[in-house]
């Protein structure tokens, strides 16, 4: 499903970063799902591995300016934005040069250079968020646009409604992309939700589509022709994206809780290797992709472990700022 | 010096703020087109136009959400609570994102907004029209909490909340509204967590915020009567408090009373006693009253809620229970 | 629109009851307006003045164990469920004989022996009141319904969402009426909403009707047939209706923001009226009704002026119970 | 005795009550098919149905409202809130409705309804899981907020809190589920509103709640070996508190000291020391000492978070700082 209106060559690099980009995002979380099971990563994390196509999607239709908010599950989303490596592992190391100073952990990582408004603890809540930058961004005439990412299961809160309307009413330029991955944590999310999203949408005016999730081309060509409208000023749309949640809620998830025969969507590295086989990109060149990337990654990790530990004192400057008014 | 309204000074306030700085917009429920419910926005979406006098529906919850994230994009919102009681509908935004987000993305993200809410009785507006919910806020880190007694520091605290770059929850009582006060020739800044010196005493500190405050001068004119001095002290600011002025008070004076609207239990007045009670035991004489509501909702009938909020004789009793001339 | 499978002499004393009960709280109401401007009745109220057949065609379809969350515009709920007058009248008056002891006012008269749950002060807020009796009501299997009564808007609030997901996902025996006066306070209400209620329903499958508001049979009707299905485990079901509100926000309000060429809706009574005129019911025999219905509604204010004042301490005994554990 | 961990003797609460009575339903996210994100309701499906065990959708607004509207309606409601982080969306149910509902309508319209919902640190959960806000519905009349330290009061505690005619906050700690501990071999109901002394002494009382008590006894045990004798009073309900009995350690101590996890500004401490400063004024012998949280919003890295959260050295630091033995 390349992309019209680029040329053989675009259309080849542009693939080939989603392939890197869907590495990238597939082995930090590997490597996180080691370091956390071998202690060295405290706290709740909720890794994306078998959701990267979205991240990897919807963010090749955004520039640095453009803003997003996240979710509890959002190392793809950080990454993907362009959250350096080393800031990334940095964080979730607890270590001084994390992108929080390792105050906030998987669930805060933020990075405001990228448009990176921080994941989130509260589900949901990034909803607002993102209407709230978008109403900036229209304010400001600054071209740029805001996108919302969230879950299935998140659904069911409040804020989708109102947001929904407010955006819809005030010509917002914001994106929201539904992970569809069909867990509400434990509890499968069509037990959780009466509405499916192209109804609803209808209903507020909100441009829809629909996306394999697991595909990348198809995220990006449908991400694009949303983006490219609420860019223009039309209004709010919601793009839903399926996909499969591999692993646990959580790293150390059982899963009891988990059908053994749930059918997983299609591998997004495996899909993007596809097309890249298509464009004659072979096994070879993959691996040299996937050693640099490994390489990338371990020395992102090394230098987050050389990192100074986070440090106490200075959260103090951060509660607020004590202004002469 | 001039006279003003405290309402026309928060009115003067956000107009000098918008005209100063494009980045600041005010959004709320009715406070457009209508100029809000107590009339402090009207005239401003003649001046500076609907791009930023928004008019929203009725989500707080939403709006709130949506400061916190055009805080982050470049604004600083100025949102409109219609009345204190419906800030439980705006908690996660205020507490769970924007009092964190500067410590919590380790000193990025900065959250330029401001929650202008009115509080306090007197309106027989009943129990979900009246309550007073500052305690709650001055105990979220990252959050300043400022609560105005008149028109003049009504103004210049609000340029300080609005020029601020962390959330602040800005509090006014409904009852001041309307209320005239001498505001200087040209009005002034105030910075936040500064308390004021109303009145000179040396036997008895009371400290207090708001509406109150009136409450607590008039007692304190009451007691000079009496021949008892009594200093009162307008906290003006109540996250961060001004610790350092309460206590050089009570170490002149030994004695402490603390008056608000608020419920007195778990209130604001127990975190200054609390600390008094430590670092200021010492020069303690005597116990220390506060004076607040009971410990009940806000009762609709007048004359209850006359008897619910606190009164200058409830404020005259304290200073004498303090003294032990009881 | 007189009802199918009733007879004649059921529909004329049917009709009879209804336009009873709209004159009753219109007079309260007119009552009200007036205490209020005379400086007897204290803080803020709603009134509910050319909304009436609302209250009364869906309280119609309604047992006393049939329960009702309500607004701030809530004294048609009030009465049209069966709340007696002198309560009605001392609550309003801050006596101890009134419903709630003096202590709610208008925002919150309830009677919870006729099903009334409550007057609110928080828009939105007996939406999820409603939802949760009726989850009562079905694990009781009590065969009753909840009603949820709310403005057009209070359709913003994302507890309109969370309640429809919820009770749709349960199928829940709740109704909600919308009461569509085309003000949200001193806007117009579609200046803050971006779907229509048809639509919305659609999507979280939840059935929908349609009525003029100020036309009692009509809602009636309308309300029967969807009550029939709730009361059957159908699920929860929509109603709107579309009405007007004669007088401003709250009394006192000067309504400057009001154009003066607004389209007032016709006047219930007179719908009403017409429908009895139909059935032979002459001038005469209404001025009988509104005769005894003056005299009612003052004798409950007489009653209510001698009773005596709201009580402060017995106040405390109801914050909460100190039991024995 | 027997010894039970705090999860399970929850679990045991709620299965007994649900037991005993018909109309106590258990509601919330994840609780029925997966046992709650805790475990404490695993196995109330199989026993109770799904009738009676609900498993909601993640719309907390809306399931604390159901709650109120469910226990006006017959029903007595217990609906577990997964994170005391996310009561941030319950406030309006909670706040405006359920608290206010008894005293609002009169009398009538009881509200029998529990929230269940585990506060505070020690899991590297980060700024918005870890939170500790009982003060906050402490402030609010008509709430009663109850936090159980160990095992037997958990049981004792939330079967009270079940039975109340009145919406309890029922507080768990999320570091004490997995703890073991003694209870009675037959179970007991323990009553709201009362506390326990777990330790006597005579120099200096301790009052905690929570997860909290075990540092105030540790700290005890320390200063027994250095001589001095440390009463220890665990709240166990935090609204109403017992103020008897605090009152009645102070006036045989003289020295008073607060320990909790939550952030100490503005925070349970403030209250329990503001009454003990006005009525207990005359017993004190020294400062009113309080160990909380620093103002800081909760962070992540492991050695922060155990650098931020009390512990027993600071609890003897404060013991010894009102004794002026610093
Ligand atoms: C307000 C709030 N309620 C509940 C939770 C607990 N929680 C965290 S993730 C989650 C499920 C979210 O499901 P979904 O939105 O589909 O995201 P997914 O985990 O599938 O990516 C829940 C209930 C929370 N963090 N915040
Ligand atoms: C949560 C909340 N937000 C705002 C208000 C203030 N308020 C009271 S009524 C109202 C408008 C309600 O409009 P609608 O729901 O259409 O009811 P109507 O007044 O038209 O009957 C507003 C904004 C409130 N009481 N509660
Ligand atoms: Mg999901
Ligand atoms: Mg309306």
């Amino acid at each position: 499903m390349p992309r019209q209106g680029a040329n053989a060559g675009d259309q080849l690099a542009q693939l080939l970063r989603h392939y890197e980009q869907l590495l990238t995002v597939r082995r930090c979380e590997e490597r996180l799902q080691r370091l956390f099971a071998e202690g060295e990563v405290p706290g709740f994390i909720h890794l994306s591995i078998g959701q990267e196509a979205i991240s990897v999607g919807v963010m090749s239709a955004l520039s640095d300016s453009d803003t997003i908010a996240s979710t509890h599950r959002g190392h793809g989303h950080a990454l993907a934005k362009g959250m350096p490596l080393e800031g990334f592992f940095a964080e979730l190391l607890a270590r001084d040069s994390g992108v929080c100073r390792g105050r906030g952990g998987s669930m805060h990582v933020a990075d405001m250079s990228v448009g990176m408004l921080g994941a989130n603890g509260i589900v949901g809540a990034g909803l607002s968020i993102a209407t709230g930058s978008a109403l900036a961004h229209k304010l400001k005439r600054s071209g740029n646009i805001a996108v919302s990412f969230f879950g299935d299961g998140a659904l069911a809160e409040g804020l989708l409604h109102e947001c929904g309307n407010v955006a819809a009413l005030m010509k917002l330029p914001i994106l929201l992309v539904c992970e569809a991955n069909g867990w509400s944590e434990f509890s499968p999310a069509d037990r959780q939700i009466a509405f499916n999203l192209a109804d609803w949408s209808k209903a507020y005016g909100i441009e829809y589509r629909k996306a394999d999730g697991n595909d990348v081309l198809a995220v990006a060509e449908a991400a694009e022709v949303l983006i490219h409208a609420v860019r223009d000023g039309e209004g709010p749309a919601l793009l839903e994206c399926t996909t499969s949640r591999w692993r646990g809620h959580f790293e150390g998830d059982a899963q009891k809780y988990r059908p053994q025969d749930e059918v997983q969507g299609r591998d997004p590295l495996e899909v993007a290797a596809a097309y890249l086989a298509r464009e004659g990109v072979g096994e070879q060149h993959l691996s040299q992709i996937s050693a640099r990337i490994d390489a990338e990654v371990e020395a992102a990790i090394a230098a987050a472990r050389a990192a100074p530990p986070a440090n106490y004192e200075s959260g103090f400057a951060d509660v607020y700022t004590l202004s002469a008014g | 010096m001039a006279d003003l309204r405290y309402g026309a000074a928060i009115s003067q306030a956000l107009t000098d703020a918008m005209a100063e700085d494009p980045s600041v917009i005010v959004m709320g429920e009715d406070i457009g087109g209508a100029g809000g419910s107590f009339g402090i926005t009207r005239g401003l979406l003649d001046k500076f136009g609907p791009e930023r006098v928004i008019d929203t529906p009725i989500s707080e919850a939403a709006i709130a959400g949506m400061a916190v994230g055009a805080a982050m994009s470049g604004l600083k919102p100025v949102l409109e609570i219609m009345f204190m009681d419906f800030v439980t509908l705006t908690m996660d935004a205020l507490v769970n994102q924007a009092a964190k987000a500067r410590f919590m993305f380790g000193g990025q993200g900065s959250v330029p907004m401001v929650l202008r809410t009115p509080h306090g009785g007197g309106l027989s507006a009943g129990p979900q029209h009246s309550q007073c919910l500052e305690a709650w806020f001055a105990h979220v880190p990252g959050l300043k909490v400022v609560c105005p007694s008149g028109p003049a520091n009504a103004y210049g605290l609000l340029r300080s909340a609005i020029a601020d770059p962390d959330p602040v929850v800005f509090i006014e009582h409904k009852g001041l509204y309307a209320k005239k006060g001498p505001v200087p020739d040209v009005l002034t800044v105030i910075p936040l967590g500064q308390a004021a010196t109303l009145r000179q005493g040396d036997r008895v500190t009371v400290v207090s915020y708001g509406a109150a405050v009136a409450l607590a001068l008039a007692a304190a004119g009451q007691m000079a009567d009496e021949g008892v001095s009594v200093e009162v002290i307008d906290l003006q600011t109540i996250q961060p408090w001004d610790e350092t002025v309460v206590l050089a008070s009570l170490a002149k004076t030994g004695h402490l009373v603390i008056v608000h609207e608020a419920v007195e239990a778990f209130g604001v007045g127990a975190e200054i006693t609390a600390r008094m009670a430590d670092i200021g035991f010492a020069h303690l004489s005597g116990p220390i009253i506060r004076v607040g509501a009971p410990f009940m909702p806000v009762p609709f009938a007048a004359e209850l809620e006359a008897r619910y909020r606190p009164s200058v004789e409830r404020v005259v009793t304290a200073i004498r229970k303090t003294l032990g001339k009881e």
